[in-house]
């Protein structure tokens, strides 16, 4: 049987987030649909972008965000995304318990620590002009690495990290408040997505089709089996912590989908949601105004 | 003096003037001489005339600033290898031990290796230092080391031989030995011979001829015609011929006023 | 082969050098690089944010210069500074470790293992022990230049003959004096070496510690860059920091002359 | 002041090194390192997650040896690897360099170049040429570590002395002989400088190259403990690629004296 | 011999064994010399005798094997920082000018610099260096670079001076002035003067006693007194007396069996 090799890259190293694809390749799912995935760990969306555009691998998953920008600051407008694994931003402002920090006005008064680029790409900005903050009344201290650690020793009295799994890592240290989402509070960058190039898409519809078609079905035994596709990431990546995978898989049902896109099949992008999106990267980011939803998703491929 | 045509080395016209930091020093002005075919040519001259640099010309590792050298049918614009050269610095190798040193010379030139070993072993042999194949040269003496030197040059059986005061580190005894020894190599392999020195006796017991030269800018003086018959045998040095000879030598550097006064 | 001038050259590559000789030769490398990156970009399609081509920096550089600029002066500066505390800590332990062989043996252990831990790991340490100000940023520097810096040193300062030493001893020269008269200019070739070595790490720390946390420097511009997804910022900032090292290695390079000029380069000079 | 024995060391300190002698003493600074650490770590209570005690790596190093162990022989045969490739690359590299003045002067822009670039920005590019394989971990290890080869062995090779220089040309020493024969032995000790020097970037090349994209090695472990918050297990690694350093860097030094027995070192020997 | 009592150097019982690479080599054997304050002795012996280590030993920079050296009254148990030493080879230093490497002494030793120089540059001025003063070694000739060193040893006015084969690289006339200015020297500051060479006629001219050194384990074969009027002058040289001791030195020389035939 002669199988289709596609070569997968991933956005991060592999997390609870990626079970789907994983569940897919142990399970034989891409097997099915005449498909060999490769799946390789990735190091940022940027680089699995680039990945992605320069040929190496037919498939990525990276932000959408990060894909949207790449279009407008980089000319990336041969890159798409087809479908959506994260749609609601697991972004959140994460503190100590006892900080007093339990609604968005809350953080004024008090140290924010984060790194260049997460203040940059100004949806700490957004939150709090959404939530009448003012932030000249919050000290911003650059670190770019170990603000977690800040955190904890107390160098500082908030981050901005994914609600999960970030967040549940320092409440097994010291606990924590709950997380105030971004999304929650109006501010919602799409996540993960999986991406192709055009021409690739074009050239090998099936093969993208059959991909999206594996992953729902990966996905749906996920959903059913956390423990069992916990087991499956452990086998393919064994120096992975399988609590925080199990965790992860966990809580991915909370952030697969936004209230636009409830009931959707899975993968499935609401446009209003990608206008919002854009919307916050052109007035937050300084993202280049032009972007319509259709430049960066079609939906078309995902199984009907 | 002889003329070009039937001479091995002729150096005609040749000067020398080295750019230093303290601008141009002109080590050597129109030197001419010619040498014939397994003649022995001693260089005699105070200390910085430009004996060594002369040395350097001949054999072609440092370029003349005016003139022309030849040696054999070839004009020297480049180093010349068919000759043995000992460097008035010893010039060893720390790495390798006196015997390596010596058989360098063979690695170099590809020859037969295990025969240039047996000659290797054989002219340490004759300098004395057996014994002594296997030391580092930061385990041998001044004088040790320069007669490894001497064996290195020797090794190819060059026919063209440069020495720079390759005695100058060894005692009287020792010396005697090896000028004898570098005569009777001499006249079995034909070899033509410019040898420096400080030493008149050393100069008038082992040359046909015997160059001096005057200070900076280095010239030739005079030439003078060894004629005591060859062999030569040690005795010669107390022949009347040869102290004639010494005498006239020395009256010629006193001439150069070299010399102050004595106290 | 001809021994043509007062300083013959190995003869085969001799022709060439002077035909090459006519252009500044680190110019010649640079043009020949642009253009050839220039033309791959075009030739190959390779898309712009994997690789800006050269003409596309340029333009950036033009549009952004007033950023680029001031950053870049930050990071010169914790190059230029870390790189000096890299000497000032580097020359006496490698003089230590000269004169101790206890020294030597147990201290070149914990030497290396301050290379090898990735700095990204100890960031919290440093963040803890030296602030989120400049300190900690010269502490990598340090960190990741010190190394050539004692190694060569000690090289050179070993490399004194039995001979020189002697004669130093003779002389009753105190073990300072050995040190400062007789074995440092012996061993300033390796030390200078080291130093070249090392103004080129101090870059690389430079950017490591901006990527680990700062909020100026070309390290943060990439990073700033890199959230936006603007390549071709991050390469002219890249662009930026290499400047910033040839400069800094060729200006160590001129101050060898300076400092070494008895010292004769390269088998061209041989009988100069 | 003495010269008691064959070797005189230097006086001063001659006394205190016989005393610590009796322990080797690279295992001492390790002792010592270790007990001040974990005393620090209890007396500052340091928290765990920003430096875990050296009792707790232990602790998780037993408990996770069997996955720290293969990691560990991934990210060593890169390094090994790597620094060969290096030494293939560097020391031919040096030869050109040494023998020709246009290559110095034009090829060093572009080698400074080569070191500053942070590896990240042209991880895409290493991607595309050399794929997501061991290739690619490879290239980086060279990048970082033939640099001081380069520089070292240049250096090297132009301390030959003119009288040296002399007697090879006099033998009829071709190009290749001289280099060989002459120039190479003379240039070891600088060379071996720059292989000690070499090993450590192999390493931090290794486990940088790791960062950048990998499923195995000591730095995707790394990454996959921090990614858990695993800080212990961070250490444990970390740990690992030290002991890698510092076997490799001991073995080049090993070496070293077997390639060079002729060179003493130290003032210690100036009379052996 | 003097009695060890009333002597400036007295080496008793001393042996120094090397170990090499070849196993142990015994260069010196029950060396007991001593040597009044003032007086000139050379050491005359064959090439590798051991005269450079016994030199060594007296000035502290190799420890004895076994045995004891006193100078003045001082146990050599460390470098004899007092003494002026002219090592073997020249050991210039290649980054210093001539005038700067004659100043290292006084550098290190902290005196005035400003009349340190003076003698420095009076000292070149002696050994006709006049114009080379700026020069760095590599810019000099052999002879040129030992006659620097000679002015470096000498700079700080040392009561003892260990001169190791110092005029061996110069040419007869140079080496006559320079043996000349020596004496002068010696005479002018009393120093006593332990000196090594190859030439038995400089031994001869220069020495109130002559040590003759037999070769491999070096030891003390004879020592002679030379009994010639002070002040020497090169006339003495034909001297009836002078020429006898030469006999006499050559014969213990041919006894020690260096010599080989003839050919
Ligand atoms: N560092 C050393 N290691 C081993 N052997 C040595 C060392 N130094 C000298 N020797 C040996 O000791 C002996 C005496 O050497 P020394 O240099 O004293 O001779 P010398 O009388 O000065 O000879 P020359 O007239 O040739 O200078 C020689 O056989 C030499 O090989
Ligand atoms: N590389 C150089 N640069 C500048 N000047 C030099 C160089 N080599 C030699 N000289 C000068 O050239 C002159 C002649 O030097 P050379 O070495 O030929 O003398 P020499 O006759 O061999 O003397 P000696 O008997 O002392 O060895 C000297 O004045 C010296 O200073
Ligand atoms: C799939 C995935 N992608 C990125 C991160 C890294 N990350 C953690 S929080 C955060 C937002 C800014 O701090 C980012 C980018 C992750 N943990 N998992
Ligand atoms: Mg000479
Ligand atoms: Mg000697």
């Amino acid at each position: 049987q002669d199988l289709k090799k596609v070569h997968l890259r991933l956005a991060y190293i592999t997390g609870g987030v990626d079970a789907p694809m994983f569940v897919a390749a142990a399970k034989g799912y891409f097997k099915e649909q005449g498909l060999d995935v490769e799946i390789v760990d990735g190091n940022g969306s940027t680089g699995t972008i680039q990945a992605v555009g320069s040929g190496d691998f037919d498939i990525g998953i990276a932000g959408l965000g990060a894909t949207a920008q790449a279009q407008q600051a980089s000319g990336a407008n041969d890159i798409i995304a087809v479908a959506g694994l994260l749609q609601k931003d697991p972004s959140s402002i994460v503190s100590l318990k006892g900080s007093g920090i339990l609604k968005p006005k809350d953080i004024e008064g008090k140290r924010f620590g984060t790194d260049a680029g997460n203040l940059q790409d100004g949806m700490i900005t957004a939150f709090a002009e959404a939530n009448g903050i003012d932030m000249s009344k919050v000290e911003t201290i650059i670190i770019n690495t170990g603000e977690q650690v800040a955190l904890l020793k107390g160098d500082i009295d908030f981050v901005n990290v994914w609600a999960n799994p970030d967040g549940d890592k320092i409440g097994k240290i010291k606990p924590i408040e709950t997380p105030i989402l971004f999304a929650d509070y109006g501010v919602n960058i799409l996540g993960s997505s999986v991406i192709v190039r055009k021409d690739y898409l074009a050239k090998n519809p099936d093969v993208v089709r059959g991909f999206l078609a594996a992953i729902t079905k990966g996905k749906a035994d996920v959903d059913k089996d956390p423990e069992g596709a916990a087991d499956i990431i452990m086998a393919a990546r064994p120096d992975s912590d399988r609590e925080i995978i199990l965790g992860e898989i966990k809580v991915m049902p909370n952030y697969r989908q936004t209230a636009a896109s409830k009931g959707k099949p899975f993968g499935w992008i609401a446009p209003e949601d990608i206008q919002q999106t854009i919307s916050l990267l052109e007035k937050y980011s300084g993202m280049k105004p032009g972007l319509t939803p259709a430049l960066i998703y079609d939906g078309s491929y995902l199984p009907q | 003096m002889n003329s070009a045509a039937e001479s091995y080395i002729s150096i005609s016209g040749v000067s020398k003037t080295f750019n230093g930091r303290q601008g141009e020093v002109h080590a050597l002005k129109d030197i001419n001489l010619n040498i014939k075919p397994g003649e022995f040519v001693s260089v005699l001259g105070p200390s910085g005339c430009g004996k060594s640099t002369l040395m350097m010309l001949v054999s072609g590792l440092l370029p003349v600033s005016t003139g022309r050298i030849m040696v054999g049918k070839k004009h020297i614009d480049s180093p010349n290898a068919d000759a043995g050269i000992v460097f008035q610095q010893d010039v060893l190798l720390e790495w390798r031990t006196a015997l390596q040193n010596v058989m360098m010379q063979a690695e170099i030139r590809k020859g037969d290796l295990k025969q240039a070993k047996e000659r290797a072993l054989q002219l340490l042999k004759m300098v004395s230092l057996q014994g002594f194949e296997n030391s580092y040269p930061k385990e041998l003496s001044g004088g040790m080391r320069q007669r490894v030197s001497i064996c290195r040059a020797l090794l190819h059986h060059p026919p063209l031989m440069l020495m720079d005061e390759p005695f100058g580190a060894l005692d009287a005894m020792t010396r005697d030995q090896l000028q004898i020894d570098l005569l009777r190599l001499c006249s079995d392999n034909d070899m033509t011979v410019l040898f420096i020195t400080h030493s008149i006796s050393e100069a008038i017991f082992l040359s046909d001829r015997v160059v001096v030269m005057s200070p900076r800018p280095g010239r030739i003086e005079r030439i003078i015609d060894i004629d005591l018959p060859r062999p030569r045998r040690l005795a010669m040095r107390e022949d009347t011929r040869f102290i004639e000879y010494t005498r006239e030598l020395t009256q010629i550097f006193k001439g150069l006023g070299v010399f102050r006064e004595e106290y | 082969m001809s021994i043509a001038a007062e300083t013959p050259v190995v003869p085969k590559v001799n022709l060439l050098n002077r035909l090459l000789a006519m252009v500044p030769p680190a110019l010649w490398s640079v043009i020949v690089l642009v253009v050839v990156w220039e033309l791959a970009v075009k030739v190959a399609e390779i898309p712009n944010y994997v690789l800006p081509a050269p003409s596309a920096i340029l333009v950036e550089f033009g549009a952004y210069w007033h950023r680029l600029l001031p950053n870049a002066m930050v990071t010169a500066g914790e190059v230029v500074f870390g790189f000096l505390c890299a000497v000032l800590i580097g020359v006496p332990l490698s003089v230590f470790i000269t004169y101790s062989r206890f020294m030597e043996r147990s201290i070149y252990p914990l030497i290396v293992a301050s290379q090898t831990v990735p700095k990204v790991a100890i960031a919290p340490l440093l963040l803890t022990w030296f602030g989120y100000g400049l300190a900690p940023k010269i502490v990598i520097v340090v960190l990741l230049s010190f190394f050539p810096i004692v190694i060569n040193s000690v090289m050179g300062l070993k490399s004194a003959s039995r001979e020189m030493i002697y004669l130093a001893r003779s002389m009753g020269a105190s073990g300072w004096q050995q040190f400062w008269k007789f074995r440092l200019p012996q061993a300033l070739p390796s030390m200078f070496a080291g130093f070249k070595l090392a103004t080129v790490l101090s870059v690389i720390g430079a950017i490591v510690a901006e990527f680990i946390g700062a909020d100026k420097g070309l390290g943060y511009l990439i990073l700033v860059a890199g959230s936006s997804f603007n390549i071709t910022r991050q390469f002219a900032a890249i662009i930026l920091i290499t400047i910033i090292g040839i400069v800094f290695f060729m200006v160590i390079e001129r101050l060898e002359r300076v400092v070494i000029p008895w010292r004769h380069r390269g088998p061209s000079e041989t009988d100069a």
